[in-house]
């Protein structure tokens, strides 16, 4: 596994930066050729969205499929999609403030078998401490300041580092910066060139992009610029933060994306099926359910057209109105 | 909140549980009791939401309930209950959605006056455990994490901790300081670096708990309807102090449980 | 004046936080009644906005109208109103990173004048110093750490503490938070309890409001809540950091309002000529003009309608489409 | 931009510079040509901001540039020209508006190759004023301050300065370093904290110079059209290095002057 990751390497990623295109240019690409060049064994990946809303599973599913291993997935809150990952071999660490399946289906339960038997790490963090990570990267300092985790066992066993204030004395958590080697993030649109705009709650995604050494997005829907530029303060990526656009319908299925889709509760059904079934097994099976497919259209073209019907209507019903 | 109690034993002699409320209500209608007007309540999903919409419902109907995917100002759709913090049913009715980072930097300024936790674990001092049973570095039962606890444990005016009252969550020492408390009782908190908050009530099937004054122990301050001193200190598995003026709080009225069901789509089991 | 500003009031600034009301309420009054309440001599108040873009000028009037005096002003980027504050004693310090008049007007003359005697203070900071110094008050810590002034004679100047990062030992700026007394701040849109809604550049102003002890909004348009809820995203201040909201139509006249009218070139020439002709005098005369109506409404009243009417629809036609 | 240099004396002497083109722009228009196509430009009002969308119109038309008040990927209109980078004027375009704060904090991750400043006063080291004339203490001028520059100066990867050449502003020492730029020179500037960038070009009506290596000393890089050496060295406070293979500019194009014109609504002007 992977050495932990508290030494902040602002200088290093801003040196990196020197190594990626920041023209105005056409990013457009497959997942496939995405993930084949930027996502490499042992990266430490940055999993946008949180929980089950707006997961990169086109992305993920595409990272299975090539079979990489031994990845660190940060993420502030994370789903099934985790467990996948975990099961699979392909990352063997998350980084988050919680796991956990949701809608009813309890502790995720092969999380528990693989750390509990030392087989995956667990690196806990609280929220917002993930959060000031990703705000550290974004902003190019080494650390930020904080109360979040002071006095709790989350302080001692990350064995965080202190500062007092210089003016006030006061102590804080100094909080590391974090630069995920690659971001994987899904949006609702996108230009060609990863201008992007997030709808709903953008979560933590803005950061992560900005933090992150190289960012593979995914959008529901590429659209010209100049249909960004009738609202920009809408657009949360610059496109210069981005590597790689990548147009993907249904990209953060079975999971949900606002405006577009809810979460497809018969998967997470499926998953829980078949983990409580045949256990780690199971989860393995799930995955190479999910990566058999040849892409991620091939995947959604599979589900029954009804239910996905019903996902984008009831998603589409919840918007203000 | 003190308007339910009921002072005297005496009164409380009469006094019986709702016939058809079951624990988990019993808690969540609890819990919507201490929420004053006015105020800005970090919520969490389940029950914390469910007391909120109770209470906008009922006493507090200028209440700002908050969730950690960065709604602000959202409104529980009747039948609509969200399955997380951070899903499209949780923001429903939303005034700001802002960033789930920037959400918590707001409770680090000040502005939030409760938030509510739930725990696998709590002890004396209302530190609260959701990582890890046995030892942390080979952990028996692993555990979701704190999601946003921690933070709201650490950062909010006033921590409410809601669980059901058993001796394996109300242990004698908690095997992970998840969300601190009062950690090891008097200044020790302040001492920590945490310089506000700290949790104020503690809300189970069996009673409201709150701490004592200094050393921050936890101390039972009002027994449900129909539940008895024993019984919690039965469900206890560490020293309990007790309020020189134990209160019994209110049964839950049929109303409270009417908009609980009709919140959660279960009007059909409405009394 | 003043005393200097450097050490971070977080602790006062939180417990202060107790003696305001966050209750989703009617918060709307006028601006006379908010400025009498909640801005004393010798405050320090954040003016909202940069330069000439949506400044807080009916707030401001108003604060000239009741006399206030020994104000400290805070502003990332200052137009002729820092000058028009100073030149009547209503202020006595700036803290900002740029004064001047712009629109080829050059120096800021009475700012020049005040500072070069000894009569004023400019209490010199970066622009993102500024921005940070709000951030962290908003954030509720002390202290961010920046490259910002690292090395300049403003950093000397100000004598700021330095601090170490505690894992990889890079020396940065501790920029120390701040807390407005009060922060003036001028919006598109809000609802009767403060929820608001900035449209275009947001500039610092959600910041400032989250930092501040006390705020009050004025709004070009008070909105039913439930028109905030069709998109949310765009609410950037949220009731329970605002005390008080004022309907306040050409609020920033005679600055900019994006997306309701340009800058009045003709009030900037106004004010020079003034200056020109009388110094400070002149300065002192020109804020008697603007003090001499009975309240916003009535001086945007005595301004020709054409001239209004011309800004407006250059101010909508500069609107993406 | 070394495309638009002549190497030898020789073939310069036969240049003289535009005959309509005046000093400013003379200046934008050689700034423009040090611009990259595919870079990220940080702009200021004037002069920076006509440079990038002259380069945006010839060599580099996937420049992106940015504007202090948080507009991203800005479009000059031609005729309107903003007069502050914090008016509606200058979000004409934008394909993003962001924070105030957050624009400076991408700057200082690092996602800017180049920053645009102007001088009051500039050193050896490429240190800028813009703040006072005098004694800090007792200022002979207040100056407006640095804006975004010092920022821009301290963040960027590669800092123009752009101003005209004159021995009041080509000075010894600066009265006030607003703007870092090599410091003391050396190692000094690193030293001090700021561990990227720093000024790499000074834009000037008579030369353009850049720093030489380890010394980070001034040095002419190489002459406008129609300017001598011995013109720069008398505009300049301070001893100037020259480049041992002193450059020439080509003089201002018909096509660019009509270009900036054209942009700043002088097209009546147009040669």
């Amino acid at each position: 596994m992977s050495a932990r990751l508290i030494t902040p390497g602002t200088e290093a990623a801003r040196a990196d930066l020197s190594g990626h295109s920041r023209a105005a240019e056409d990013k457009r690409t497959t997942a496939a050729d995405a993930v084949r060049r930027l996502v490499t064994d042992g990266a430490v990946i940055g999993v946008g969205g949180t929980n089950h809303a707006r997961t990169p599973m086109a992305l993920l599913i595409e990272v299975l499929r090539q079979g990489r291993t031994g990845l660190t997935m940060t993420r502030p809150l994370s789903c099934f999609e985790a467990e996948v990952m975990l099961a699979t071999g392909a990352a063997d660490r998350v980084m988050t403030s919680w796991v956990g399946i949701g809608h009813g289906w309890g502790l995720a339960p092969v999380l528990r078998r693989l750390v509990e038997r030392g087989e995956a790490a667990f690196e806990e963090w609280s929220h917002l401490g993930i959060g000031l990570r990703y705000k550290a990267g974004a902003m190019g300092v080494p650390f930020l300041p904080t109360v979040s985790m002071l006095g709790s066992d989350i302080h001692r066993r990350l064995e965080l580092a202190t500062i007092a204030c210089p003016y006030t004395g006061q102590v804080l958590n100094a909080v590391p910066s974090l630069n995920p080697d690659v971001a994987l993030v899904h949006v609702q649109r996108a230009d060609a060139s990863g201008n992007a705009q997030i709808d709903g709650y953008q979560l933590m995604d803005a950061d992560l992009v900005l933090a992150s050494r190289r960012v593979i997005l995914t959008a529901e829907e590429i659209v010209p610029t100049d249909q960004l530029r009738l609202d920009p303060a809408r657009t949360l990526v610059p496109a210069f933060a981005v590597d790689a656009v990548v147009h993907q319908p249904m990209g953060a299925y079975p999971h949900e994306c606002y405006g577009h889709y809810e979460a497809d509760l018969d998967e997470f059904a499926a998953y829980m099926q078949a983990v409580r079934a045949d256990g780690l097994d199971g989860a393995r099976a799930y995955a190479a359910g999910l990566a058999s497919h040849a892409d991620h259209d091939a995947y959604t073209g599979s589900v029954d057209p009804g239910r996905l019907a019903a996902l984008r209507r009831t998603g589409e019903e919840l918007m203000p109105r | 909140m003190i308007d339910s109690l009921i002072g005297s034993a005496e009164q409380a002699l009469v006094l019986a549980q709702h016939p058809q409320a079951r624990p988990d209500e019993i808690m969540t209608i609890a819990a919507s009791r201490l929420l004053e007007d006015g105020k800005v309540l970090f919520a969490g999903i389940g029950q914390p939401l469910l007391a909120a919409a109770i209470a906008k419902r009922r006493q507090a109907p200028q209440l700002t309930v908050l969730l950690e995917g960065g709604m602000i100002g959202v409104e529980l759709k009747p039948g609509e209950v969200p399955a997380s913090t951070n899903e499209v049913r949780a923001a429903v009715g939303a005034q700001m959605l802002t960033g789930a980072t920037d959400i918590f930097l707001m409770a680090q300024r000040g502005f939030f006056d409760y938030g509510f936790i739930g725990a696998a674990q709590v002890d004396r001092y209302g530190n609260v455990n959701t990582s890890i049973v046995g030892d942390p570095a080979k952990p028996t039962v692993r555990l979701p994490g704190p999601g946003g606890a921690n933070d709201i444990a650490s950062m909010c005016n006033q921590v409410v901790i809601v669980t059901q009252h058993e001796p394996r969550r109300f242990v004698e020492q908690v095997d992970f300081v998840t969300s601190p408390g009062h950690l090891t009782g008097g200044t020790s908190r302040h001492d920590s670096g945490l310089l506000h908050g700290g949790p104020g009530w503690v809300v189970t099937d069996l009673a409201l708990l709150d701490f004592a004054p200094h050393s921050h122990r936890m101390r039972v301050r009002a027994l449900q309807a129909g539940a008895t001193l024993d019984q919690v200190h039965a469900a206890t598995g560490f020293e309990l102090l007790v309020h020189e003026e134990l209160g019994y709080l209110q049964p839950v009225a049929d109303v409270e449980l009417e908009v609980l069901r009709h919140l959660v789509g279960r009007a059909e089991e409405s009394p």
